[in-house]
């Protein structure tokens, strides 16, 4: 116990002297920009840290439902466009919905009619002849309307509200998508949760990117409005310490929040089915229940997290979600961190993406000291575009990073602890 | 805990390696370069910084800027894609490694992103070399966000215009799902249907994939006679224009500036391409173009590679700039770059610093003519729009009016 | 000749049980569930570790050794479940037990075709299609293949009808007259140590009784606290 | 009309073109889906966990056969086949034994500790993020042609037009086939091969038989390096090579594999090709069959240019939407792969 | 004497195999009753199918009077149902105070938002989930490893911490699947015992498969014999014992006794 409690503490004293060397080689504004990104990263690690160390659910999609929220927050926040809502288009928008709802309320119910009594295979045909009905339908109001808004306006604006409102809903926009995938794949093996997230965050991804008359696709959409003031109204240092503190007061409310849930019989739940699912399910808990709640409650907190990194980019450019910075990067928080440890997530997100955005000045200066000492002492000229291909090592640091962590401290840098009653 | 002690002296060991690193180059002038070095277009970057490199070399080699300061000409990744680590990147150039100005980023996505983040709240002048969305245009920008290249819709209009006066009439339109290709597209085909033609499939594709057949044979079923590809030669480009080509779709091409390079021929095959319309942004009225051509050939660069022309100009001109200011500062460069890239002036080609350098010193007034165009930017900073018509014969593009 | 002594301990399952067949004898280990006898035949065959204790195979010491090493020293396991190769035909199967033989073993699928002649039939469909019994009967077979000294089998009985049961009984005496060595774990005990000509009966992880099986099955304490007692015989 | 009866009835040209644009091209990309998918799902089953280091693979192997082309451009002459195929048995080798080194460095000490199989995918994001990286480190990031001098294309006339074929894809497609045929030889034939199915059937029942585990995951490795290397090389010379050539295949092989069955290798062949067709006649313009029946049509029905079930730039999420509705109907894919 | 587990004409058909055959039982309330046979009956089978595992193939299985057929268990636990497992299940991360405090006997008390929102109530629930949990590891001698993580503990506190985390649920009937395995005698007396006035004290009514023949004749009244997926007699084990039927199908017999013989 005294042992685990020092090497927090060290840990934590160490990250803090890096951030300090931060601070002093790059500057307040820069170290400042730093911390406000990985604390938007921490969120979504804390997000990741509730599916894979709470649930043990491995999502390789976080690219996806940061995306989804992202659209989400820009939806609410982003100014009103009043070119949409003269045209007619709006009209055409609720044409579609309906026809969605309807569509697809007689779609779940002919999926179902073979309780009374329909044969399976015509209950099949006829699921998917109204499935297909449906979106040829809404393809057909869709048609016009899209075609209206590109012209006139560019895609339909936000809504205008407040970017807080814009972030929870971002989430609940990525709970809800989380809501669906779980359905499909948590009663299968953990590998097909991988496989299929990873496959819905491409889907997604391609969605925002294509549906121009929603999401302005690729011509991006800027500038998002802040929850606070810009740098460009008062300056660098104050506007993200601004923003920076909202962050931390977020991290620490979903941290107080999780903590709060960890050491419930909540959390005694969770872990134990973690731990087995068989008697968890045969003590009454329901597991496939359960784990859906936590992959949903976890993808809510990574739409919130992602939202807010979104936001502080400023623009919404769809194609600027990549597995590598947006889910890879994320995981390797958590499993650095130590999964199943909250502060552990909030550590490892701290601690890697210093590395991350250290590592590219870092690398230069390497590839530049080495470069001149090969000139000097081999003679051997470098070659040219050697600025380029050191910045590719990145990739592969990261790689490094997750191999190393997986070999030699599997648990993480601050483990999982045992909750005990005294 | 040994190993806490040991991380611990590790990183302090490298952080002061790394400030001392920073305070050795501290005399010189500090230009940036951002540009998406991995990602999307981690294919065309390199190229595109040679290029830009070359300008400040040169400066460096012919006496230095300002009292023969060097320019430190660092590098940033800014991924294209990813506008996080783009105003990441811009940032550190910013804030930290504190340059005096900034050439890139490359994709208007990214772009934005650096400006809005760090360049026009930093008061840093930042010219980008490729970003050619409209949407820069209206970009708030206190006067600091600059292109050396046209915006799309021009491109898209005078293309138009040459496939319509050639006698096309249905052609189908592929692009690169960016905000590139789509505002080309977009431009290319409304200019087309006002002049009277048919645009019969309009299809975006994702770039570097592997296979475009299945696109490929999607354009050619709508009927058209005519293939634009609005893509990078390196990428998507000559994938499927060579696709279409050996699966007997097409015969007749048309390209955006991002297809304007020798490369295609080389990739393609000499004498099968012959007739395929280019366009680029350019003035071929400068002479500038030609000195370009050679200086990089000399340089072992390929002079017609994608925004090469372009990301040297910006280059070049940020070095003008800060000569013509006369000390290292962000302020005035703004307006110091507007005279020397317009005029009136003595005409400065690509390559003669050493020229410029001295006429500054003498106080006149100096024209730079540069190697993608004038550039006499207006009010947004824009270069009004100059496309030439390109034609491939033989090993490469040519200009279609010299021949 | 062959002697196998072993000896475990530390482990929470086994603490300390010495088991010892001669040559081309019947051994049967009885006992009930939880008392070891599964993990016996594993610790036996290399596929748990021995904490303690020492195993010797025709003379040599072979505690721990790897699985691959054992079957080439003469020695076949037929494990409970999952004992056959459910996608592979019945011949691969018969195949699969002679990997590590480098000579010509038609002859001797052909006499395991012999000793099962429902095999035969079937010889080129998947094992996992077949019956509880005929699956037996791959298991069994392919374990031979090797022409081991000492075939170890786990519950052979397991799970198949009684008519089943039977048959299996009668080869694995037709497989010990033909001069294999046979140590087997059997729930049904009585009828296995019927035809044993020792017994082991083991409990808690220990040996409890050890005799000839006739001695044990007239053993009225075995029969009462194992056996379930009361029973006439 | 000359020609009598069904056949004039026909929409030749149009047939043609739809054998050019989805049999074929479905064909080609199937075969190299195919091809990454056999290794990937040999792996699975008997190692019980999905490495997504495998795309990369190929990407390497297509960079070690580059590099050979480049060492000996005169090579292929000799023997009138492009080089970079010539010299492909030597990058398959070279791959496998990185394939080997890999699983000694990276995998081996991790599977010691007897993980979680999602322990190991993770690590193979590890290796799968490495290899990008020193791929582009060494390689740098532009694209590069396999080919030395141009490449021949056949065009078989049928029924007045083309059906068009390139070099590069009929190695593609026989090289496929042989090594489908003399997998299937491998696997049903000899002992190793037989041992690799038996491992893959049930681990511990192998061990038991005597079968080397340590033996049969190197022969797996070796198999699984050497197609991804070929299948690399061969899409690098079908299109060109760059160094995300493959991690943008990567998805549709998981698809493949899934939709076939973990750990089953024809599955994985049949999940290719099912991927490859259904990614091309997803994309492929319906109405240019439709089209010779336009005169037979009522003049109200007016003929859409475009009529696909996808359009083009979501050609990359049909590939998920096979793995998602796989997913939910037939999780152990089409062919009953085993329950992990 | 009213009927708890009603079994009506269950097959159940894996593949091939007919493990189960148009079984029919009957478990009455308050009874301890066992249910043995040879490896292959099907009682297995028929416990998995009664505990939740899987759905039979036909028939139907009541619970109480409520048709739960093809329940999942986490429901059948709400209905009363509490069951052990052959190899004991812990929750290897979680201490064993823990392990029983995981049975909470509500789902409400589960709740996230409770556990943020509305500390006091859940402070005020565990305090009394704990102290239950408490009293029953003293019962199970188990105080000295409350804090040990259940994973670490041997086979046999394993089995007693399942009986603990059975005595948590207050259920109305249990089922327990092999107790004796891999259990050395002493701690089998304690179990059995505390079978047993859990039987006698509280009225439980247990349903349980055995090897042990020792142990089912302490306990059980009625004992059920399955053989070849149906039921074979039923009855006190005095009486079982004595049934030739059930000597030839569970003790011997066949061709290999005859040899013997």
């Amino acid at each position: 116990m005294k042992v685990l409690e020092l090497r927090t503490a060290s840990l934590l004293v160490g990250l803090a002297v890096i951030v300090a060397l931060i601070f002093i080689w790059q500057g307040n504004a820069y170290a400042l920009r730093m911390l406000a990104e990985a604390g938007c990263l921490a969120i979504v690690a804390l997000g990741l840290n509730v599916q894979w160390g709470y649930a043990g659910l491995f999502n390789a999609g976080i690219m996806g439902f940061i995306a989804i929220a992202a659209f989400g927050s820009m939806l609410i926040s982003y100014p009103v466009n009043p070119v949409f809502w003269q045209s007619e288009a709006p009209g055409w928008l609720l044409r579609m919905a309906l026809i969605i709802a309807i569509g697809g309320a007689v779609t779940v119910l002919l999926s179902r009619i073979d309780r009374y009594g329909v044969p399976r295979r015509i209950r099949t045909m006829l699921t998917i002849i109204a499935a297909l009905a449906t979106y040829m339908m809404a393809q057909n109001a869709l048609t016009p309307a899209a075609a209206i808004i590109e012209q006139n306006s560019g895609f339909i604006g936000g809504f205008g509200l407040p970017v807080g409102l814009g972030w929870l809903v971002g989430g609940v926009f990525a709970a809800v998508l989380a809501w669906f995938i779980g359905r499909i794949t948590l009663g299968l093996r953990s590998d097909y949760l991988a496989i299929a997230t990873l496959g819905i965050a491409e889907i997604v991804k391609a969605f925002l990117k294509n549906a121009d008359w929603l999401t302005r696709g690729t011509l991006t959409v800027s500038p998002l409005p802040w929850p606070v003031p810009t740098p460009n109204e008062i300056g660098f240092v104050v506007a993200r310490a601004a923003y920076l503190s909202i962050t931390a007061v977020l991290i620490v409310i979903i941290y107080v929040l999780l903590q709060r849930g960890w050491a419930s019989p909540w959390g005694r739940m969770m872990r134990a089915i973690r731990d087995n699912e068989l008697a968890a399910e045969s003590v009454g808990k329901n597991v496939n229940r359960r784990l859906l709640e936590m992959f949903v409650i976890g993808n809510f907190i990574v739409g919130v997290g992602g939202a807010a990194l979104i936001t502080f980019g400023g623009i919404f450019d769809p194609s600027g979600f990549l597995p590598i910075n947006h889910t890879f990067l994320v995981l390797i928080m958590v499993v650095l961190g130590g999964s199943g440890n909250n502060l552990g997530s909030i550590f490892g997100a701290l601690l890697v993406y210093v590395i991350w955005t250290m590592s590219e000045p870092a690398a230069l200066i390497l590839f530049r000291y080495g470069a001149d000492w090969l000139q000097n002492v081999f003679n051997i000229a470098p070659p040219d575009d050697l600025a380029t291909r050191a910045l590719q090592m990145r990739v592969f640091v990261i790689g490094l990073t997750i191999i190393l962590v997986l070999r030699f401290a599997p648990k993480g840098l601050l483990p999982e602890k045992i909750v005990k009653y005294e | 805990m040994k190993s806490i002690t040991r991380r611990l002296l590790a990183s302090a060991t490298l952080g002061a390696a790394l400030l001392a690193g920073t305070a050795y180059a501290n005399a010189d002038v500090k230009v940036g370069f951002l540009g998406g070095f991995t990602g999307p277009i981690e294919s065309l970057v390199p190229p595109i910084f040679a290029a830009a490199e070359l300008a400040m070399k040169q400066v460096n080699e012919q006496g230095g800027i300002l009292d023969g300061q060097k320019v430190d000409f660092i590098s940033a990744d800014s991924t294209c894609a990813d506008a996080t680590a783009a105003s990441n990147a811009a940032d550190r150039m910013v804030n930290s490694e504190k340059v005096t100005a900034l050439v890139g980023p490359l994709c208007s996505g990214e772009t934005i992103a650096a400006a809005n983040n760090a360049a026009i709240p930093g008061g840093v002048l930042l010219i980008s070399p490729a970003a050619t969305s409209p949407a820069l245009t209206g970009l708030d920008d206190k006067d600091l966000v600059f292109r050396t290249t046209s915006s799309d819709a021009y491109s898209g209009e005078v293309l138009a215009k040459i496939l319509k006066d050639q006698g096309n009439e249905n052609i189908a339109i592929t692009y690169v799902n960016n905000d590139y290709g789509k505002g080309f597209a977009d431009a290319l085909e409304s200019s087309f249907k006002a002049l009277g033609g048919t645009v019969s499939a309009k299809e975006a594709h994702e770039d570097n994939k592997a296979d475009y057949r299945a696109e490929i044979g999607s354009l050619s079923a709508s009927g058209a006679e005519l293939l634009v590809v609005l893509a990078y030669v390196d990428g998507s480009g000559s994938t499927i224009i060579r696709q279409a080509l050996e699966g007997g779709d097409f015969n007749k091409f048309a390209g955006g500036d991002g297809m304007v390079g020798d490369a295609i021929v080389t990739n393609i095959g000499e004498g099968k391409l012959d007739g395929m319309v280019g366009v680029r942004i350019g003035n071929t009225t400068s002479p500038g173009t030609e000195v370009y051509n050679k200086l990089a050939k000399d340089a072992g660069l390929d002079p017609n590679s994608s925004f090469g022309a372009q990301s040297y100009d910006a280059a070049f001109l940020i070095a003008l700039s800060i000569q013509k200011v006369g000390k290292d500062t962000r302020e005035g460069l703004s307006a110091a770059l507007r005279e020397v890239s317009s005029e009136p002036g003595e005409v400065i080609l690509p390559g003669e610093w050493e020229k410029a350098k001295k006429l500054l010193a003498e106080g006149k007034d100096i024209n730079y003519e540069g190697a993608s165009g004038s550039h006499e930017f207006d009010k947004n900073g824009d270069v009004p729009g100059n496309v030439i018509h390109m034609v491939v014969d033989g090993k490469g593009f040519k200009d279609a009016k010299t021949q | 000749m062959r002697d196998i002594h072993a000896g475990y301990g530390g482990a929470n399952i086994l603490n300390g049980v010495t088991i010892e067949v001669e040559a081309h004898e019947i051994g049967v280990i009885v006992g009930p569930n939880g008392a070891g006898k599964s993990t016996t035949l594993k610790a036996l065959f290399g596929l748990l570790n021995v904490s303690q204790g020492s195993i010797s195979f025709d003379g040599k010491e072979v505690t721990n050794a790897r699985p691959e090493n054992l079957v080439r020293a003469g020695l076949s396991f037929v494990p409970q479940e999952f004992n056959v190769f459910p996608t592979m035909s019945v011949r691969e199967n018969l195949e699969m037990g002679a990997y590590t033989r480098r000579d010509d073993f038609r002859y001797l699928i052909e006499k395991i075709f012999e000793y099962f002649p429902p095999l035969r039939d079937k010889h080129k469909q998947p094992a996992g299609e077949l019956s509880g019994g005929q699956r037996q009967m791959v298991a069994i077979g392919r374990a031979l293949m090797m022409e081991p000294k000492l075939l170890l089998l786990d519950e052979p009985t397991a799970g198949l009808s009684p008519r089943y049961m039977g048959e299996i009984f009668e080869r694995v005496i037709a497989i010990n007259e033909a001069g294999v060595g046979i140590l087997m774990v059997e729930q049904n005990a009585r009828q296995a140590l019927a035809i044993a000509h020792k017994g082991f009966v083991l409990a808690g992880g220990k040996n409890s009784f050890t005799d000839t099986g006739q001695a044990l099955l007239d053993d009225p304490e075995v029969a009462e606290s194992f056996l379930g007692g009361g029973t006439k015989h | 009309m000359d020609t009598i009866g069904l056949l004039s009835a026909l929409p030749i040209n149009e047939l043609v073109f739809f054998i050019n644009k989805v049999v074929i091209a479905g064909l080609i990309i199937g075969s190299i889906y195919a091809l990454g998918a056999v290794g990937m799902t040999l792996a699975w089953g008997i190692l019980r966990f999905a490495n997504f280091a495998h795309g990369d693979l190929m990407t390497l192997g297509a960079f070690i056969a580059f590099m050979l082309t480049m060492a000996m451009p005169g090579l292929g002459a000799y023997v009138g086949l492009p080089t970079a195929f010539v010299v492909l048995p030597i990058a398959m080798a070279v791959t496998a034994l990185v394939t080997i080194l890999i699983d000694k460095t990276f995998y081996v000490p991790v599977r010691k500790t007897n993980p979680k199989p999602i322990t190991l995918v993770i690590a193979s994001f590890g290796v799968m993020l490495m290899l990008q990286g020193l791929i582009r480190l060494f390689f740098g990031t532009a694209p590069r042609q396999m080919y030395v001098g141009s490449k021949d294309i056949y065009r078989i006339p049928f029924a007045g037009r083309d059906i068009v074929i390139t070099e590069p894809q009929v190695l593609l497609i026989v090289f496929t086939v042989v090594a489908i045929v003399a997998l299937h030889l491998f696997l049903t034939r000899s002992r190793t091969g037989k041992a690799m199915r038996a491992m893959s059937d049930n681990a511990d029942l192998a061990r038991i038989s005597g079968i080397g585990t340590a033996h049969v995951v190197r022969v797996t490795w070796i198999i699984a390096g050497s197609l991804a290397a070929a299948g690399g090389t061969l899409l690098a010379m079908d299109v060109s090579l760059k160094p995300d050539l493959s991690f943008n295949l990567l998805l549709p092989i998981v698809a493949a594999i899934i939709v076939g069955g973990i750990g089953q290798p024809y599955g994985a062949i049949v999940g290719g090709l099912i991927v490859g067709f259904t990614e091309t006649v997803a994309v492929f313009n319906w109405a240019i069959l439709l089209r010779p029946l336009k005169p037979h049509m009522p003049d109200w029905l007016e003929l859409p240019a475009n009529l696909t079930f996808v359009p083009t730039e979501y050609k990359i999420v049909v590939p998920f939407v096979i793995l998602v509705a796989v997913l939910i109907w037939r999780p152990n894919g089409i062919f009953k792969g085993k329950v992990l | 004497m009213t009927t708890l587990i009603e079994v009506k004409n269950v097959s159940k058909r894996f593949g091939q195999v007919l493990a189960v055959d148009n079984c029919s039982l009957k478990v009455e309330q308050g009874t301890i009753t066992g249910l043995i046979g040879p490896n292959g009956a099907g009682k297995t089978t028929m416990f998995n199918m009664v505990a939740g595992a899987f759905a039979p193939t036909s028939g139907t299985i009541w619970l109480n009077g409520k048709n739960v057929t093809g329940m999942p268990a986490h429901e059948l636990f709400e209905c009363g149902l509490s069951r052990t497992f052959q190899i004991a299940q812990e929750f290897s991360s979680l201490t064993a105070l823990e392990n029983l405090m995981a049975v909470t006997g509500s789902r409400s008390e589960e709740s996230l938002f409770d556990a943020c929102f509305r500390r006091a109530k859940v402070v005020r629930d565990e305090l009394a989930v704990r102290r239950k949990a408490e009293e029953i590891l003293r019962i199970l001698r188990l105080t000295h490893v409350r804090n040990e993580c259940a994973g670490n503990l041997s086979g046999g506190q394993k089995k007693l911490l399942e009986l603990g985390r059975v005595m948590m649920a207050d259920p109305n009937v249990v089922l327990l699947d092999e107790v004796a395995a891999g259990v050395n005698r002493t701690l089998l007396n304690d179990l059995a015992s505390v079978v047993e006035s859990l039987n006698r004290d509280k009225g439980l009514t247990f349903f349980v498969i055995e090897h042990d023949m020792d142990l089912i004749a302490r306990l059980c009244d009625p004992v059920i014999v399955m053989a070849a997926g149906t039921v074979m007699v039923q009855g006190p084990m005095a009486e079982i014992r004595k049934n030739p039927e059930v000597i030839e199908a569970y003790f011997g017999g066949g061709t290999a006794m005859g040899r013997a013989s």
